[in-house]
C-alpha cells in the first residue's frame, strides 16, 4: 500500500502497584518475601534520614554543596535493589540513597561533599562508578561496561541514573542507540523528578513521556509511578532478566518528584508554587510503603520508631568518623598522587615546589 | 554612579544592551525564571519576556548551535553555559562551526555570538566547576577570549563583546562575582577588546596576571612595596586572545623582570604565550627568565586542598623575589 | 488503570506515489503544474550530469575530494522546489543538485571542491548556508534561523538536509528535542542513502525507521520513498505548508540510495555488492519520473535530447570559467582575511612576515 | 624486518598486540568492513572478528563515552577517530571522564583508553581535516599526547600507548602515513612514552619538531650544512605531553640557538610551551630569541592555499638562519 501506517515493535505502557494511599493493586502485587520488602524500607529511611542529616550539615557549613534525593527513595532504591554485587552501577550525582544500598559508606559521602578526593575512592568488590557531575555523560559509560559483560559471556548488568534533564542530551541519545544497536545489558534508570534546576519537565521536551523515547532504538521503554516501590521493583525486575538472558536494554522512566532543593545553592521558590510540593508531599513514597507493610502485619509504630533510632545512630556514627576524619591535617600534597600512574619529571618538579613552598610558609 | 558587585555590573550591560538593541537574545539553562545560578540574567525575563529570554533544554551543544544559527540569521545572541566545566559538550559546535562561519562563508556571514560562563576555582564548588581551560578557547582561530577582573571592566567588555562581530568566549571568574564592589558608571562604557590596562604602576618588575588572580597579584605587589621597596607594575590583561602584547613586552622593557600569574594549568597554558611573546619582543631585555605562578599541572582538587593548588599571595610574592634576586 | 498503554501523538507514515517503474498512484497523485514537473526533471538530471562530470575532473585531478550525489535527486530536489526564496537551506555535503537549484552556481561548487575557499562564498539573496562537513552538526543551525523567522513573525521557514548515519549523531537529538520544545518551522530532510561510508543503515540504529525517531520529541515523522519525486514533493510541500503556519516542525526520512561513491576517496566494493547496487538502479528517480512524464505527454526522447546538450554546455561553460580562474596566481595573502572582522596586530605580523617569506623566495 | 609505510606499521601494531593480549578492542566507524578510511585497521575484522573489531554508529561522544566504561570495566579499547577535526564531539567525554577517572575514584580505576585519530594537513582535504590541534590535549591533566614522525616509532609508540595505563590521545600525520617507507622489526619494539630523540646531531643550533615537520626541518638541517656549513641539531619529540624537557634544554645549552617548528597556530601553540621550558631550564644559554615557525593564527585554508600555510623548508631555514645571524 503506497501510503501506509508503519508498525512499531511495541507499546509504551505505564505501571502503578501501590497508590498514594498505600492500597495495592492486588492482580499486579509482585509477591515480594518479607527480609526483602523490610530491606527495601530500611533503604528508603535511611536514605531520607541521612540526606536530611546531610542538609543540616550543610547548613551549618560542615559540608560543602550537595544534591538532596528528598522523594526520589524508591526511585533509587527499587532498581538497586534488583542487582547483585557482581553488577555495576553507574549513578549521576542524586542516587545517595541507591549508592548506600548498594554498600558506598556514609563516610565516604560525607567526605566527598566535605571537600576531599578521598571520598570519591570506591572500594574494591563494589561495582559502582563515581559520582558523575556532568548531566547525562555517564550512560555512555554503561554501555561500555555493559559491552564488555556480554563480551565476557557473564550475565551481570549495567545500571545507570540519570534525571529527565539528561534526556535532553545528546549523549542521552547516542547512549540509546549504541545500546539498541549491540542490545547490550544495561538498565536506563531515568529519574524524572520533574525538574531540572528551574526547567520544568514539560519545557525539557514536548514528548508527553519521555519512556516513549525508547521508540527510536526499539529499545524497550516503560513509564512508573517512581513513588511506588512495588512497581519499581517489578519494572526493574523485568528489565534485569531481560538483560542477564540477553534480551537487551530498557529504558525505566520513573516518575517521581525532587521534593527538596536541586543542591544546596538553589531557592526553588524563585520557579515552583509550594502547592505543587504539597501535592507531591501527599504522594510521599515511604509514607504509603509503611501503609501498605502496616496492612501486611510486617511493621507497626514501635518497630518504625525502633529503625528511625537505630538509622540515627548509624548516621551519628558516620558523622563523627567523619568529622574526626576532617580534623586531621590534610596533605595537600595527596593532590599530586592520582592524575597519573606515573607523574611526569615536571609534575614531580611542581610537587616539590610547592612542598618547599608550604615549608617556607609554615 | 553605583557601587556594584560583578553579577549585578554584568546584569546591567545584558538589560542596557537588550534595551538599546532588540536583536539581543539572552539563551541557556535556568538564565530565565531562575536568573541564572549565579543570578547574572535576573529579571531580564520579566523585563523583556520568553521572546529575548530563552530558558532552554539541558544541552549544551544545542545551545550554542542554535545560537550559531541565530547568530547567521541576524540575531545576537548572547548564550549562558552555566558552569565552563560543561563548554566542551558544546566544543564542536564552538570550533567547528562558530569560529569557521566567517571564513567558510567567506563574509556573506559571521557569527556574532557571545558564550559566557563563569570559570575558575575558589568557591568551594563540586568536581568540574572550577577549571581555568581559557586556552581550550585561545588557542582557536575565530575566536575571541575575554576574561575580566572586577565589576566595572566586566560590564564594558561584556558590551563590546556582544557589538563584536565575531564569536567571543566571556569566562566569569566566578570567586570576583561577589568578592566586592566597584563604582560602576549608569551610562555606557565600553572597554575595546584586545587591550590590556596596567592595574598598578611600577618600574622594577612586571607582575601579568587576570581574571581572580588580579587582586592576589596587586596585593603582593604592596607586600613588595612595603617589605622589599619594590616597586612592581602590575598588568591586568582582561583579553586573552587577541594577546596585547603591546602593552606587557613595553613594560618587560622597562622592567626586565616578569612574573605571569594564572589559574590555569601550567603545561601548554597562558603562561607559555606570554613568555613566547616577551622572547619574540623584549628578548634582550630580559635580566631573569619570567617565571610562571600557576596552577598545577594535575586535576583540579576538591575544596579541601583547593587553596592550595591555586596561586596565592605567598606563592606571588615567593617568584617575584626569585626573580628580583636573579 | 494501574497498567496502561500510553498514548502517542500520532503514527508513523511511509508515502509513495511513483513506483519504481513509473506507475503513479492515481489516488495519491498531486497536482502539479506542467512547468513545475518539467523545473524537477530539469534539476535532476542537471544534478546528475554534474555529478558524472565532477567525477572525471576529480579523476583527471583537476579537482578535489567531494561526495557524489548520483541516486539522490528526487530526496533533494523534492524539498527544496517547495521552497521560495525567502526560506533558507542548510544542507550538510551531499545536496549538490539541491543547491544548484537553490541558485548556488556550479562555478562556486567547482572552485570549492578544487581547493579554493572562494568557493565556500554565498551571494547575497540566497539563503543558503555553505556545507557543513561535520556530520550532524547543521541540524541545530536550521533550529536556530528557524527559531529567529518565528521570533520575527515571518512565514519562511528553515529547511536541512542529513543523512542517515547524521542520525546517530548527539546533536540530532538536541535538534529536534529543541524544535520540537519552541515548535519553530524547520523541516528536517533526512537522506536516508542506506550507507554511512561502510556503515548500512542496519547497523546505524536498531530502529526500523529512523522516521520514528521523531516520535522522541513529539515532532511529525514520515518515511518517503526517496527516488520519488512526486512523494518527496507532496511530503516536504505538507510539512513547509505546517511550517509556515505555525504548526511545527517534521521530519521527512527519504528513502534512497547512494548509487555513487561516499566521496572520490572511497572504494565501495570493500562493503557492499553489486547486486545490491544493482537492484537500486531499477528504482533510479530520474528514469521513473521520465516515464510518467512522457505518459503525461510532457516529455519526448527528442526533448530530453535536446535538454541533455543543453546542460552538457552550461556544465561545459561553467567547467571553463573555473578552470579560467584557477589558472590565474592565487592570492595566498587573501587566506588572512576573513578570520576576523578585524585582524590583531599579531595576526598582520604573521601576514607581512609571509609576505616577506614570499618575496624572498620568488 | 620489513620495510613499511607508517599506515602498515600501525595495522602491525594493532594486530600483534590484539594477538597477544585478547582485552585490546578496536572501535570507531568504519575500522571493520572497510579497514578504516585510511586503512590502519585493515583486515583486523577478518582476523579478530566482530568480538574485538567494533564498527559503531556514526558518534564520536559515543565511541569514546562507550569506551571509557569499556576501559573500567577492564577492557583496552582503541578507539579510531575518523579525523582529528571531530574529535570535539567527543571532547567533554575526554576531558570529564577519561582524563579524570583514575583521580574521581582515587585510583580504584583508570582508563587504559588509546584515541587514535589521523591529523594535520598537507593531503589535499577537505575544511576540518588539516588542522593540528595537539594542544587542546596536552593542556589538559590526566592525559598523554603522542604523535609518531614515521612508521617505526609509530608501530614502536602505538604499542607503548595500548600499554599505558592511562588515556593516550595518538595523532598519525596523516601527510606520512604512505609519504616513505622504513625498516620496522617484526619483533616487539616499545618505545617509552615521554621520551623525545635526538634525529639529527649538531652543535650550532637545536630545531624542534615532530609528527610532519620532523622531514622538513631534517632537509632544512641538510641544507643548512651544505650551504652555510652549520651543523644542526634536530629534535623529534615524539611525546607532547608530558613533554621530555630533559633532551631539549640540554641541546639548547650546547647551541645556545633553538627554533621550533610546528603545523598547529602560533598562538598558544605547542611552540610556546617548548619556549617556556627553555627559558625556565636554558635561559642563561640562550645566545638569540627561540623562533617560532609555525601555522598562521588563522583558519586552516582549503588546498589551493594549504602550502603557503604549512611550515615549509625555505620558512624553517630563513628562522633557522635569522637565529643563526644575531
Ligand atoms: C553537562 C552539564 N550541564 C549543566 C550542568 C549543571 N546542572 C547540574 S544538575 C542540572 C539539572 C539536572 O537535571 P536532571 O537531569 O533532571 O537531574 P536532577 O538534577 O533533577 O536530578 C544542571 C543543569 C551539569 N552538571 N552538567
Ligand atoms: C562528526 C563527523 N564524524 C565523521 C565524519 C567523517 N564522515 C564524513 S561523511 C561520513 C558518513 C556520513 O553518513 P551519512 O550521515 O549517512 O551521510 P552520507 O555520507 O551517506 O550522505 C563520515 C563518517 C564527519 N565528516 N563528521
Ligand atoms: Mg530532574
Ligand atoms: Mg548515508
Amino acid at each position: 500500500m503506497p501510503k501506509k501506517v508503519l508498525e512499531l515493535p511495541y507499546q509504551v505502557e505505564y505501571l502503578s502497584i501501590l497508590d498514594k494511599d498505600g492500597n495495592v493493586d492486588a492482580a499486579l502485587e509482585p509477591d515480594l518475601p518479607a527480609d526483602l520488602l523490610l530491606r527495601l524500607h530500611r533503604a528508603m529511611l535511611l536514605g531520607r534520614r541521612f540526606d536530611e542529616r546531610m542538609l543540616r550539615l550543610q547548613r551549618q557549613g560542615r559540608i560543602g554543596t550537595f544534591a538532596p534525593i528528598k522523594g526520589q527513595e524508591a526511585a533509587q532504591v527499587g532498581p538497586v535493589a534488583v542487582l547483585r554485587d557482581s553488577d555495576w552501577m553507574i549513578p549521576a550525582f542524586r542516587e545517595t540513597a541507591g549508592e548506600l544500598m548498594r554498600g558506598r559508606s556514609m563516610e565516604s559521602v560525607l567526605l566527598y561533599f566535605g571537600g576531599y578526593d578521598e571520598g570519591g575512592y570506591v572500594p574494591e568488590g563494589i561495582n559502582n562508578f563515581p559520582i558523575s557531575v556532568p548531566v547525562g555523560s555517564q550512560m555512555l559509560h554503561a554501555v561500555g561496561v555493559a559491552w564488555g559483560l556480554q563480551h565476557d559471556g557473564k550475565d551481570d548488568v549495567a545500571m545507570t541514573f540519570f534525571g529527565d534533564g539528561a534526556t535532553s542530551q545528546g549523549d542521552f541519545h547516542e547512549a540509546l542507540n549504541f545500546a539498541g544497536v549491540w542490545q547490550v545489558p544495561a538498565i536506563f534508570v531515568c529519574q524524572n523528578n520533574q525538574w531540572a534546576i528551574s526547567i520544568p519537565r514539560a519545557k525539557q521536551t514536548a514528548a508527553q513521556t519521555l519512556a516513549q523515547k525508547a521508540l527510536a532504538y526499539d529499545v524497550r521503554g516503560i513509564q512508573v509511578d517512581g513513588n511506588d516501590i512495588l512497581a519499581m521493583v517489578v519494572a526493574a525486575q523485568e528489565a534485569v532478566e531481560r538483560a542477564r538472558v540477553g534480551e537487551g536494554p530498557t529504558l525505566i522512566e520513573a516518575v517521581t518528584y525532587r521534593m527538596s532543593l536541586h543542591t544546596t545553592a538553589d531557592d526553588p521558590k524563585r520557579y515552583r508554587t509550594d502547592d505543587e510540593v504539597a501535592l507531591w508531599e501527599e504522594r510521599d513514597p515511604i509514607a504509603r510503603f509503611q501503609v501498605y507493610l502496616k496492612a501486611k502485619g510486617l511493621l507497626d509504630d514501635a518497630q518504625i520508631a525502633a529503625l528511625e533510632e537505630e538509622i540515627e545512630a548509624e548516621i551519628q556514627t558516620a558523622v563523627a568518623h567523619t568529622e574526626a576524619k576532617m580534623a586531621e591535617p590534610v596533605d595537600p600534597l595527596a593532590m599530586f598522587d592520582y592524575t597519573y600512574a606515573e607523574p611526569s619529571p615536571y609534575l614531580l618538579e611542581q610537587k616539590e615546589e610547592l612542598r618547599r613552598e608550604l615549608m617556607g610558609q609554615s | 554612579m553605583a557601587k556594584m558587585t560583578m553579577v549585578q555590573a554584568l546584569n546591567l550591560a545584558l538589560r542596557q544592551e537588550m534595551e538599546k538593541d532588540d536583536r539581543v537574545i539572552v539563551l541557556g539553562e535556568d538564565v530565565g525564571r531562575d536568573g541564572g545560578v549565579f543570578r547574572v540574567t535576573d529579571g531580564l525575563l520579566d523585563t523583556f519576556s520568553e521572546r529575548r529570554v530563552l530558558d532552554t533544554p539541558l544541552a549544551e551543544s544545542g545551545i550554542v548551535g542554535m545560537s550559531v544559527g541565530m547568530a547567521v540569521y541576524g540575531l545576537k545572541p548572547v548564550a549562558e553555559i552555566q558552569f565552563s566545566g560543561f563548554i566542551y559538550e558544546a566544543f564542536h559546535q564552538i570550533e567547528s562551526h562558530a569560529a569557521r562561519l566567517r571564513n567558510r562563508s567567506q563574509g556573506r556571514y559571521h557569527v556574532p555570538l557571545v558564550v559566557r560562563a563563569p570559570y575558575a576555582g575558589g568557591v568551594r564548588a563540586l568536581e568540574h566547576h572550577s577549571e581555568s581551560r581559557e586556552v581550550y578557547f585561545a588557542h582557536t582561530p575565530g575566536l575571541k577570549m575575554v576574561i575580566p577582573s572586577g565589576p566595572r571592566n566586566a560590564r564594558a567588555l561584556l558590551l563590546a563583546a556582544i557589538r563584536d562581530p565575531d564569536p567571543v568566549i566571556f569566562y566569569e571568574p566566578k570567586s570576583v562575582y561577589r568578592a566586592f564592589r566597584e563604582e560602576v558608571p549608569e551610562e555606557e562604557e565600553v572597554f575595546p577588546i584586545g587591550k590590556s590596562v596596567v592595574a598598578r604602576g611600577g618600574k622594577d618588575i612586571t607582575l601579568i596576571a587576570y581574571g581572580a588572580m588580579l587582586r592576589p597579584t596587586l596585593e603582593a605587589a604592596e607586600k613588595l612595596k612595603a617589605e622589599d621597596g619594590v616597586e612592581a607594575e602590575v598588568i591586568d590583561l582582561l583579553t586573552i586572545s587577541p594577546l596585547d602584547d603591546a602593552l606587557f613586552t613595553a613594560s618587560a622593557r622597562k622592567t626586565g623582570r616578569v612574573v605571569v600569574v594564572h589559574e590555569a594549568h601550567r603545561s601548554f597554558g597562558p603562561g607559555a604565550e606570554i613568555v613566547s611573546r616577551l622572547i619574540e619582543k623584549s628578548f634582550w631585555y630580559l635580566e631573569a627568565p619570567v617565571k610562571r605562578v600557576t596552577g598545577f599541572d594535575i586535576i583540579f582538587p576538591l575544596f579541601a586542598r583547593e587553596q592550595t593548588y591555586l596561586p596565592g599571595v605567598e606563592r606571588i610574592l615567593s617568584a617575584a623575589r626569585e626573580t628580583l634576586a636573579v
